[in-house]
Parts: C-alpha cells; sequence; structure tokens
C-alpha cells in the first residue's frame, strides 16, 4: 500500500524541537511531585491515593509516548496497535483478578 | 513438461559450503536449517511417543518405571509442543514461502531470522541436555505446573530455561514476519490480494508476538523459585499455585492456534491449487484467521474448570472459548466449497488436506465437548483431551505439514517423488493415525486420565487397539520418509509449476534462483486465487 | 539470466521505516513481559492488601522519587539528542546522549545503595528478616527485587544501546539521514522509563 | 437412577454436544467426498470460479452460533449446581497428600477410603498437604483439584449402593497413576455402624499403625525395594552417605537421627535421593509417636 511507493526517498520525519521536550519534562516532573506529595501527605485517603497515582502515572506515560517517543507524529496504527495491546493486558488483569474476587 | 536438469542458477549453488549455510541470509536456506533441525528433534519426540505406547501396551510395568515414564511424556510433550508444532509450518515453510508469496527476496530483517535460527537450536540444546545433565530430564509434564515442579529433584530449571529461549526465538519469527507483511509486498499487492497463507502467518505472528511474553515471564519466575527456594507460587509466603496456571494458560491457549493457524493457511493454498479454481469466500476465510486470533486470548481459563475457578470466571470463558469454534466452522464450510464445481486432481498433496479436515473436526468437535463446563468436569484430565489434542495438532496440523511438503517437494529441490509409494504411506498414516487416537477418545469417556503409568483393567482392550494402531502409524511415516528421501536424490526433475498453481512462488523456478525472481513477478488480475481458465460464475 | 536485477520491495536494502516498525513490536512484547509481573503483583495486593501497606513503609520514598526524576530528565536527553541529530547536531548529540548514560548510571548507583540497604536489613528472600516476615510482605518483597531487579537489567541494557549509538556517531555510521538506530535506542530508552513510571508509584507510594 | 445426582447433567451436556458433533462431522464428510468424485477433472473438464456467497456465509455463521450457544447453555446448567453443597450436607475432610487420600469425618474418624450414606449429600472439603491432586470419581462424574494453601470443596449425592473408583487425576509425581482408592455408598444404618467400630488394630504395632496412617509407605517399603524414599528395612543402626549443606557425610542412622529425618527431612538428604519430596512431619506426628515408630522400625531387619 501507500508504505512501497517511496520508500527510498523517505519523506520528511517530523523534528521536535527542544523547547518542545523541555516542556514535556517540566510536566512531567510536576506530575511526580504531585503523586509524591498525594500519597505522603494524604495517608488517609488511601483508595483515593492510589487511584490518583495510577491516573498520574498513565498520564505521565501517555506524555513520554506522545511526545518523546514521537507518537504524536507517527501514523495512526501506531497508536492503535498500542491501544489493542494495553486493552489486552487490561483483559488478562480483569478476568485474573475476577477469578479471584468471585471465588 | 518435464525439464532435462535442474536450473542452473538455483539457490542451492549459489554459495557453496557448510558455512554458507550456517550464517546463510537467504530465507529460503534458513527455512530448509529449521525444516531439518525440526526434523530431528521431532523424530526422538516421536520414538519418546512410541515408547510410552509400549509402556501402555499393558497394565503395570512392561518397559519402563514410573519415573522414567514420566519424564517419558513431558519430555515428549516439551519437544512436540516447543521444538516441533509450534515453529514447524511458520519457522519452515514460512520462512521459505512468506516472500516468495509477498513477490520480495528475503524477509525484512534476514539477520534476525538467522538469530531466531540458531536461538532455537540453542533452546533445542538445552532441552535435550537435561538427558544428560542433572537429575534427568523433568517430570512434569510439558505444562511445568507449581508447585511439583519447583518440588521435584529432576532439571526442571534447565527444561524451563530452554521453552524460555525458544519462546524468545518465536518471538523474533513472528515480528519478522509482520514487518515483513507491512513493508515488503510486491507492488500493487494490497493486504486483500495477499495468499490466505500469508494472512495465516499474519494471524499467527500477533499471537506470537503478544503472548509468548507472558510465558517468558512465567517461566522466569519458576526459575527463580527454583533457584532462591520460595517463591511467587508458594503457598506457605501467600502465594498461590493457580495464578500459575492462569499465567501458564494466557499463553498457551493463544499458542493452540500458533499451531492451527499456519495449517489452515496451508489449506486454503492448497485446495484451491487441486479444484483449479478459485477460494470460496476469500475475505471471510482472511479475516477469521484474524477472528480466531484474536478470540484465542481471551478463553484460557477453559483449562482450569476445575481448579476452583469462579462460577462467574466459568461461566465467561466457557461461552468465549465457544465462540472460536463459530470462524473456524466459517473456514471449514468455506473450504468445503471451494471443491464445489472445481476441476479436481485428486493428487496427494490434496489427500492430505481431506484428511486434515476430518481430521480437524474430531479434534475440534472434542473441544466442544471440553469447551462445556458440565462435560469438562467429566473429561478434564483424561485420555479425552490428550485424544482431542493429538487429532487437532498432530491429525490437524502434522498433517497439513505432511501435505505441504509434498506440494512443495518439487518447488524446492526441483524434484518430484514417487507418487504409488506415497499413497501407501498416506493410507498408512491416515488408518494408524486415527486407531491410535480415536480409542483414546473413548477411554477418556470412560474415565482414565492421563499421564497414567498404569490403568485399571476395564481399560486395557482400548489401549492395546491403541498401541498397535501406534505401529501403523510409524510404518507409516517411516515409509513416507524413505520416499521423500529418495525422491530428494533420484526423482524426476519437476517442471516450475507442476501443480498448476497460480501465486507468485509458481512464477519462478525449481529450485527459485538466489533471489527468487529475475524480473519482477506479476500479480494476479482480480484476486490471488482467480484461475484464468475457469468459468466466470 | 539477470543477475544484477534487485527487487523494488527487497528485504536486503536498508528501510528505516521497517526498522522503526519491528522496533516498536518488540517494545510490545517487552510491555507484555513486564505486564506478566504487573499481574501477579495486582492479584497478591488485591489479595494481601494490608500487608503491602506496611511493607512499602518499608521503602524510602525519596530515593524512589530522586530516582524516578533521574529516569524521567534522560528521556528527555534523548528525546533531545535525536532532535539534535536531525537538525545534523553531532556534537550536541553526542553529548546529550552521553548525559543519559550518566543518568542511568547514577540511577543504577542509587538503586544500588537502596538494595544494599534493603539486604542489610534481611529483607532479600531466604535472609533472616525476611523469614520473619507475614506472608503477605514476603511476596511484596520478592516481586519488589523481582521487578526491580528485572527493570536494572533493562536499565543496563539500555545504556549499553545508548553507548553503541554514542560509538557509531562518532564513527559516522549514524547520522542525519540514517537515524533509526538513534531513534530505536531512545524508544527503548523511553520504555525503560516507562516501566518504571508505573513501578514507582506501585512500589513507593501505596501509602 | 444414576450413581450420583451429576451423572444426569453431565452425561447430557457430553452427548448432546457428541451428537451434533456426529451430525457434523458426517455430514461433512460425505459432501467432501461427494465432491472430490462429482467434480473430479474427468468429470468436470472446466472448473467455475465462485468467488462466494454472502447469503451462505451468513447462514454458517449464524447456525453455529446458535449451535454453539446451545451447547454452551446445557454445559452451564449441568455444572451450575455443582458450585454450592446444600446445608445439609455431612462434611468431611478429604486431604490428598503424595500418593495417598485421607478422609476425616466430623467425628474424628479417619479413614484412607471414603464411605458415605446413600441418597444423602456429602460435601469434600479438599486440603494437600504437598503439590496438586484432584479428587475424580469417574462413575460419579465429579472432580475437583485439589491445591495446597487452597480451599476448594465438591459435594454430590450417591444415589446408588456400591463401591466406585476414586483417583487422582491430576499429575502429582511419580506414583500419580497409584493414588487411588474407593467410594463405598452404603444404607444409612450400614454407615453409622461403620463410624463407630475402630479396625481390629490389637496385635498391630501401634508404630506400624502410624506408620501406615501417615502415608510413609506410598514413599518407603518395609522390604528393601526402592521407592521414592529409601527403604525402611533395617534402617536403624545403618550407616549411610547423606548431603549436608552440600557436602557429603557418613552418618549412623540412630534413633535421633530418624527422628530428625522426620521433623527436617531436607537438612540430610539420603545420596541419590531427592529433597523436598518429604514433607515435615514436625507438627503433624507427636514426639511419642515418632518414638513409637522408631520402635517399630527397630523390628524390621
Ligand atoms: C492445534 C492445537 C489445538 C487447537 C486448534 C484446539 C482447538 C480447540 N480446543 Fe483444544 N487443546 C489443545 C490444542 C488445541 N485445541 C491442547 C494441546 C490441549 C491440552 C493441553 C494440556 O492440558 O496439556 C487442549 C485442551 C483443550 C481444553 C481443556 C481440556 C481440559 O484439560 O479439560 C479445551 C476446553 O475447552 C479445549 C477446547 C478447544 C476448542 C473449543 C477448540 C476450537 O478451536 C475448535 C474449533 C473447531 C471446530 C468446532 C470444528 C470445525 C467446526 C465445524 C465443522 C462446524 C460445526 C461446528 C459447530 C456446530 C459449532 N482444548
Ligand atoms: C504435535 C504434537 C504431538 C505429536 C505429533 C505427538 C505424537 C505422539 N503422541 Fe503425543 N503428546 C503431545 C503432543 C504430540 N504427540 C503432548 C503435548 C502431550 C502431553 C504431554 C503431557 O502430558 O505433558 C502428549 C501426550 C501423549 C500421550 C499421553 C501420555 C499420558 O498422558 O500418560 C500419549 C500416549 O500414548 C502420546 C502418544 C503419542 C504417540 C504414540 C505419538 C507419535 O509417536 C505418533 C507417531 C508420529 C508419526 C507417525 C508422525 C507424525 C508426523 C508429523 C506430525 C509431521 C512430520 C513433519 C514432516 C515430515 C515435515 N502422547
Ligand atoms: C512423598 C514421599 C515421602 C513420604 C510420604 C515420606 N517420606 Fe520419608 N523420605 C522421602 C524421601 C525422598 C527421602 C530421602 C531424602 C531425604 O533423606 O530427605 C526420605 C527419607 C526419610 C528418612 C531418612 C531415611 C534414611 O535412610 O536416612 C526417614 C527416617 C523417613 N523418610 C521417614 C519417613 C516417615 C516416618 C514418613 C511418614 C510419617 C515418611 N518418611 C514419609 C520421601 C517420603
Ligand atoms: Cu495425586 Cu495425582
Ligand atoms: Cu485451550
Amino acid at each position: 500500500m501507500e508504505e512501497n511507493k517511496n520508500k527510498n526517498n523517505e519523506h520528511q520525519e517530523h523534528i521536535s524541537s527542544y523547547k518542545e521536550h523541555f516542556g514535556t519534562w517540566s510536566a512531567l516532573i510536576l506530575l511526580t511531585l504531585m503523586t509524591v506529595l498525594v500519597s505522603v501527605f494524604g495517608a488517609d485517603l488511601r483508595t483515593l491515593s492510589v487511584a490518583t497515582a495510577m491516573i498520574i502515572a498513565t498520564v505521565k506515560v501517555l506524555a513520554v509516548g506522545y511526545y518523546f517517543m514521537h507518537l504524536k507524529y507517527e501514523p495512526k496504527i501506531y497508536r492503535t496497535l498500542i491501544i489493542i495491546v494495553m486493552a489486552l493486558f487490561v483483559f488478562f488483569l480483569v478476568m485474573v483478578i475476577l477469578d479471584y474476587l468471585t471465588r | 513438461m518435464t525439464a532435462a536438469a535442474l536450473p542452473e542458477n538455483n539457490f542451492f549453488n549459489a554459495k557453496k559450503g557448510i558455512m554458507s549455510w550456517l550464517f546463510t541470509l537467504d530465507h529460503k536456506r534458513i527455512g530448509l536449517l529449521y525444516l531439518y533441525a525440526i526434523l530431528s528433534f521431532f523424530l526422538v519426540g516421536v520414538v519418546l511417543g512410541f515408547l510410552m505406547r509400549l509402556e501402555l501396551l499393558n497394565p503395570g510395568q512392561d518397559i519402563m518405571k514410573p519415573h522414567t515414564y514420566n519424564q517419558v511424556f513431558t519430555l515428549h510433550g516439551v519437544i512436540m509442543i516447543f521444538l516441533f508444532i509450534i515453529p514447524s509450518i511458520p519457522a519452515i515453510f514460512g520462512n521459505f514461502f512468506l516472500p516468495l508469496h509477498l513477490g520480495t527476496d528475503d524477509v525484512a530483517f534476514p539477520k534476525l531470522n538467522l538469530l531466531s535460527f540458531w536461538l532455537y537450536v540453542l533452546g533445542a540444546l538445552f532441552a535435550l541436555a537435561t538427558l544428560v545433565f542433572g537429575d534427568g530430564p523433568a517430570d512434569t509434564g510439558w505444562t511445568f505446573y507449581a508447585p511439583y515442579s519447583v518440588k521435584t529433584g529432576t532439571n526442571v530449571t534447565m527444561s524451563v530455561l530452554a521453552a524460555f529461549i525458544l519462546g524468545f526465538s518465536s518471538i523474533l519469527t513472528g515480528l519478522n514476519f509482520i514487518v515483513t507483511i507491512h513493508r515488503l509486498r510486491t507492488p500493487g499487492m494490497g493486504f486483500n490480494q495477499m495468499p490466505l497463507f500469508a494472512w495465516s502467518l499474519y494471524a499467527t505472528s500477533w499471537i506470537q508476538l503478544l503472548a509468548t511474553p507472558v510465558v517468558g515471564i512465567t517461566l522466569l519466575m519458576i526459575i527463580a523459585e527454583r533457584v532462591f527456594g520460595i517463591g511467587l507460587f508458594d503457598p506457605s509466603i501467600g502465594g498461590d499455585p493457580i495464578l500459575y496456571q492462569h499465567l501458564f494458560w494466557i499463553y498457551s491457549h493463544p499458542a493452540v492456534y500458533i499451531m492451527a493457524l499456519p495449517a489452515m493457511g496451508l489449506v486454503s493454498e492448497i485446495i484451491p491449487t487441486f479444484a483449479q479454481r478459485t477460494i470460496f469466500g476469500y475475505k471471510a476465510i482472511a479475516y477469521s484467521s484474524m477472528a480466531i486470533a484474536f478470540v484465542g486470548y481471551f478463553v484460557w481459563g477453559h483449562h482450569m474448570f476445575t481448579s476452583g475457578m469462579s462460577g462467574t470466571a466459568g461461566f465467561i470463558f466457557s461461552i468465549l472459548t465457544f465462540f472460536v469454534a463459530i470462524p473456524t466452522s466459517v473456514k471449514v464450510f468455506n473450504w468445503v466449497a471451494t471443491l464445489y464445481k472445481g476441476s479436481i486432481n485428486i493428487e496427494i498433496p490434496l489427500l492430505y488436506m481431506m484428511a486434515f479436515i476430518f481430521n480437524f473436526l474430531i479434534g475440534g468437535l472434542t473441544g466442544l465437548a471440553n469447551a462445556a463446563l458440565a462435560a469438562d468436569v467429566h473429561l478434564h484430565d483424561t485420555y479425552f483431551v490428550v485424544g482431542h489434542f493429538h487429532y487437532v495438532m498432530f491429525g490437524g496440523t502434522g498433517f497439513a505439514m505432511f501435505g505441504a511438503l509434498h506440494y512443495w517437494f518439487p518447488k524446492i529441490w526441483g524434484r518430484m517423488y514417487n507418487k504409488a509409494r506415497a499413497n501407501v504411506a498416506f493410507a498408512l498414516l491416515f488408518f494408524g493415525f486415527n486407531m491410535l487416537y480415536f480409542p483414546m477418545l473413548i477411554l477418556g469417556i470412560m474415565g482414565m486420565p492421563r499421564r497414567y503409568y498404569d490403568y485399571l483393567p476395564e481399560f486395557h482392550g482400548l489401549n492395546q487397539i491403541a498401541t498397535v494402531g501406534s505401529w501403523i502409524l510409524v510404518s507409516g511415516l517411516i515409509l513416507m520418509l524413505a520416499n521423500l528421501l529418495i525422491g530428494l536424490k533420484k526423482g524426476k526433475i519437476a517442471s516450475a509449476n507442476p501443480w498448476n498453481g497460480i501465486t507468485l512462488e509458481w512464477q519462478t523456478s525449481s529450485p527459485p534462483p538466489l533471489h527468487n525472481f529475475d524480473k519482477l513477478p506479476e500479480l494476479n488480475e482480480g484476486g490471488p486465487y482467480n484461475y484464468p481458465d475457469a468459468k466466470k460464475a | 539470466m539477470n543477475q544484477s536485477f534487485v527487487l523494488p520491495n527487497s528485504g536486503h536494502t536498508f528501510d528505516p521505516k521497517s526498522s522503526k516498525l519491528g522496533m516498536w513490536l518488540f517494545l510490545y512484547t517487552e510491555i507484555l513481559l513486564f505486564g506478566g509481573l504487573f499481574l501477579v503483583y495486582m492479584v497478591y495486593r488485591s489479595l494481601n492488601p494490608d500487608a503491602f501497606l506496611l511493607a512499602s513503609f518499608k521503602l524510602n520514598v525519596w530515593m524512589g522519587t530522586v530516582n524516578t526524576i533521574i529516569l524521567l530528565t534522560s528521556s528527555m536527553t534523548v528525546a533531545m539528542s535525536i532532535t539534535a541529530l536531525q537538525k545534523g547536531d553531532k556534537k550536541m548529540a553526542m553529548n546529550l546522549l552521553w548525559l543519559t548514560l550518566l543518568a542511568a548510571l547514577a540511577f543504577l548507583v542509587i538503586k544500588y545503595f537502596e538494595w544494599g540497604a534493603k539486604f542489610e536489613h534481611g529483607y532479600f528472600p531466604g535472609m533472616d528478616h525476611y523469614d520473619a516476615m507475614p506472608v503477605g510482605e514476603k511476596l511484596y518483597f520478592y516481586l519488589y527485587f523481582f521487578m526491580t531487579g528485572l527493570h536494572g537489567l533493562h536499565v543496563i541494557v539500555g545504556g549499553i544501546f545508548i553507548w553503541v549509538v554514542i560509538a557509531k556517531i562518532k564513527s559516522g555510521k549514524v547520522h542525519k539521514d540514517r537515524i533509526s538506530l538513534h531513534e530505536n535506542a531512545g524508544l527503548y530508552w523511553h520504555l525503560v522509563d516507562l516501566i518504571w513510571i508505573y513501578l514507582f508509584p506501585l512500589f513507593y507510594l501505596i501509602h | 437412577m444414576n450413581a450420583s445426582n451429576f451423572v444426569e447433567g453431565v452425561d447430557f451436556s457430553l452427548y448432546l454436544i457428541l451428537g451434533i458433533s456426529i451430525f457434523f462431522l458426517v455430514g461433512i464428510t460425505t459432501v467432501m467426498i461427494y465432491f472430490l468424485f462429482r467434480y473430479r477433472k474427468k468429470n468436470n473438464p472446466v472448473a467455475t470460479n465462485i468467488e462466494g456467497s454472502h447469503t451462505l456465509e451468513i447462514i454458517w455463521t449464524v447456525v453455529p452460533t446458535l449451535l454453539v450457544l446451545v451447547m454452551f447453555w446445557y454445559g452451564w446448567t449441568g455444572y451450575q449446581p455443582m458450585l454450592k453443597a446444600p446445608k445439609n450436607a455431612i462434611e468431611i475432610e478429604a486431604i490428598g497428600q503424595m500418593w495417598k487420600w485421607t478422609f476425616v469425618y466430623p467425628d474424628g474418624k479417619v479413614s484412607d477410603s471414603l464411605v458415605i450414606p446413600v441418597n444423602e449429600p456429602v460435601k469434600l472439603n479438599l486440603s494437600s498437604k504437598d503439590v496438586l491432586h484432584a479428587l475424580y470419581i469417574p462413575a460419579f462424574r465429579v472432580k475437583q483439584d485439589v491445591v495446597p494453601g487452597g480451599d476448594n470443596m465438591m459435594w454430590f449425592t450417591g444415589q446408588l449402593t456400591g463401591r466406585y473408583d476414586i483417583l487422582c487425576a491430576e499429575y502429582c509425581g511419580q506414583l500419580h497413576s497409584y493414588m487411588m482408592t474407593t467410594v463405598n455408598v452404603v444404607e444409612r444404618d450400614a454407615y453409622d455402624t461403620w463410624l463407630v467400630t475402630e479396625p481390629d488394630l490389637a496385635d498391630e504395632h501401634p508404630g506400624f499403625t502410624l506408620l501406615k496412617k501417615n502415608a510413609c509407605n506410598s514413599c518407603h517399603t518395609f522390604d528393601g525395594t526402592r521407592l521414592v524414599g529409601p527403604s525402611f528395612k533395617g534402617i536403624v543402626g545403618r550407616s549411610e552417605t547423606v548431603i549436608v549443606d552440600g557436602e557429603t557425610k557418613e552418618i549412623i542412622a540412630d534413633r535421633e537421627y530418624i527422628i530428625h529425618s522426620m521433623k527436617k527431612p531436607n537438612d540430610a538428604i539420603v545420596e541419590s535421593y531427592q529433597p523436598n519430596l518429604m514433607i515435615s512431619y514436625e507438627n503433624i506426628i507427636t514426639d511419642e509417636e515418632m518414638n513409637l515408630i522408631v520402635d517399630y522400625l527397630e523390628t524390621i531387619k
């Protein structure tokens, strides 16, 4: 399909700017500090802090994937695939835990 | 038709010397290396299976002690699963014919391909080294269930390590094929112009890629548990042996479709060639491969119905398991429909495909009995399951592989085998196979558990029939292999396209030249199997 | 016969897109490799919530936080080094990669001290203190060592990968128009980072 | 009348599926062979390219879907009652260990085979001392894994008096295929008398009774033949080579050593035998009992 046409004359790759990387990094550090603070000082919000920690981690992962790993600039198939892989993992997890919790 | 001599320019004589084989980057040679290696290990597995049958001829001890028997069936299972059937079709025929089918000259990463092969050899050596090192081969069954696999003194660590390495080899092959299919199709060939074998390899590769790592890490945990003496599945520290089973089957169920899908791809190749007409329902067959691969990820729990699984989980896993049968049956019906209004050459490869369909039907339909919760409570871990999986794996995939070997024999070696002898071998194999495994289904319904060194007297008769069947089967196998070997040396020179096949591999000479094609291969008008000589519907 | 004929879609010619696709596929397998461990973790944690909570207090949150920051920073430097090479600034690209390696080293050194402290307390499986722990906490520590250990192994492999890239940039084999290897090393390194992003809250921040 | 209350559900789902299977197997095979001959090259020299048919695709997707749903349903309804035992069931502990079954009754009676009253629900609480086993009674169509550290259970009602096999259906090592016993379904009054009659052990050495009770004889013989563990024949006072912490040592098997071997079998492994197979009996057998055992062992030379 489309990939076969111009294999040798590569079309221009997207070049991310330093600024963009730095911005991503700042956001990541901010989020890290946030989770640490929530967890260390929000000790009695236990379930809440687990949930926030996981949500924040996921946001961080998305940021790394999107900007550092250039997913934002890759063909859509890369994003679709990674969603499928993650969904697969979540299904494994849900089914195993379900088995344990309903015994 | 027959040319006087093999073409001068072929991949066999393109380079000379043993090194040019061991370090070759040519996908055809790597495919053949796999063929020789896999076949050798397979023969070891067959001998072990044969020994088991001898032991089971009569109740009580015949030729070996219980401990030995347990090691034998474990090694038999490990060899057959990890060394034979999982790599078999993709690594041999996939390597050889995928690039030809796509009209390219190699896979995307030839060096990685060579690495996969050597990893395979390394893993195989580890598996066999257990015969010599440590306290002998593992005696756990190929499933390595904890906690027995952690307690036994036999050399489980090495067997598990072997499976781990073989897993990597399998992952890399899958990765290579996916990239090849995405990037190296000949200009103008869209996904829907690909031969169905390529489709089935594509589906298989995704399973290899995404399921294998899970078993990889699980096996590492077993190794760690053995090395440190305590571990994640040990109840005394709060661990749970059932969790091991979940992890193991998350891989090993999808793995059964690694075994089956490529074989189904072969059937979809070979039937149109001998019916001389286009395949019935191309898209249905292609997409059902993907559907099987996909649904196959979600059903692993059916191996654990009696493990104490909750009713809710059992309900979900059972119903999902039944859903796999639907795309499979779509395939079967389409294959049969492809014979309709064909102009059929009844040749040996086609006979093997018919045998595939028959055996696979029995295998698949007995799978349904296993998938039903109530029936599985009775059938689980009995010979019914043993019968089921030999029917699908050996009666299905094994026979498809024989068929493919006969089908592509002239393409690979440029010669033809003796057809009369091949027919006799086929008859022996088919008859012996059914005589060996059908009694097992009945034994299972009667309640004979598997992995049994000894059995109650009421099971004696059927076990004897099975053992005699194994003798017929093995004689068929020997005849078949001998016939092929003779054909290799002395067979008549075959033409480039002896079956009047239509996929791209038949456009090049037999054996193919080093770089597969001397000119850009021509795509077939209106679909990969659209025979120009046949009438329009 | 035309010996010099080469197909337009030959597998023997270098194709950056193939190589990137291949790398991503490999990353998927890595995700699922760790996925298996995360699964074990989740199951055991849901079975022993309190023990996991208690055990997590024995880890040093600050060391973990510092390590997280180090890894995130190193991710940024790899990403930037790719930008630099794409722009043709070879020197800058190499320096940024060296910085990444430095971060990797720092990460490992901190891990070394962290593990060392745990060893001293006898938390490693088989040691005295470990044997005296309640069952759930044993699992926690076993998982802790297993998962961070495997992750540490990935840090080392990623570091070697980057080191190879540096050498190849130096010798001119990797350059502006042939950047695949560099990009792939970057992708791998980011993956190491991604895994840590989940490991960190799961082990250190259960509080 | 069936042997147990589950036979009907299990057999119905099994034979329903087998019936449908045979129909498809025969049907498809016949059609296949018919086509093979009807459209042979000789009979049909020119093929027709038929690309497919949407109607057919839909039919052969929908029909199997409906059929599998039916199969699933009867599988489920046959299985569901197994999940929950009735409240009034007689609860018996069933313990699996390499390679012996032990049953403990509510009033403390211990037996190595199962005896149950007819037409009364029985619940077995399954536990394992070492590895996985599975308690399987083919005639009753019931099977359940016995998991160390787990708490599985199974229940059933024996509906016909008689003796049936109990087998182990989960691979558990060397003598897996010999791990069998029986279930005897008897009338209620026979069950009641059985419960209160102790076997007559008056002239049996109490040490020997203990050895049998703890299934030592499934790994150790009394006649010198080798099984999983060293034979008991002439063990007391025997000199043997053992491995302690990786080092080989010569020892004499005296009373102290033998008792230690029961408490901590892994401390000293007799050469050429495997560690980890024998479990520790420290909290299972009392010190007095251990001495009785050694008393008995002294008598077998
Ligand atoms: C090539 C390998 C292969 C394949 C393809 C399959 C295919 C299937 N398997 Fe099998 N299986 C194994 C290899 C395989 N299996 C192995 C190795 C084990 C044992 C592992 C061990 O414990 O050691 C096992 C065990 C196993 C079990 C566990 C049994 C137990 O231990 O208790 C179950 C349970 O559900 C099962 C089910 C199925 C089903 C439903 C299919 C389906 O995919 C089959 C679908 C096919 C058909 C249904 C036939 C075609 C359909 C028609 C012609 C249409 C008519 C059909 C309808 C009306 C629906 N298998
Ligand atoms: C592909 C897989 C495969 C194959 C081919 C076989 C082949 C055979 N198997 Fe099986 N078997 C397994 C996979 C396989 N097996 C597995 C996974 C188990 C479970 C182990 C466990 O419980 O852990 C098992 C278990 C098993 C048992 C049950 C043991 C027990 O539970 O106690 C028995 C008993 O008779 C048996 C017998 C045999 C025999 C006699 C043969 C053969 O010897 C028959 C002779 C074979 C042939 C005549 C030729 C076959 C040829 C091909 C398939 C292709 C060749 C290819 C080319 C030429 C290119 N096997
Ligand atoms: C599952 C199998 C198994 C069971 C059950 C078992 N043992 Fe053992 N036993 C072994 C093995 C294997 C060894 C050898 C390894 C070792 O020395 O620890 C052994 C060793 C011994 C020894 C040391 C023998 C010697 O020659 O030094 C003694 C004494 C012993 N067992 C007693 C018993 C008693 C008493 C019981 C029952 C209460 C018992 N065993 C139950 C497997 C078993
Ligand atoms: Cu106990 Cu098998
Ligand atoms: Cu399965």
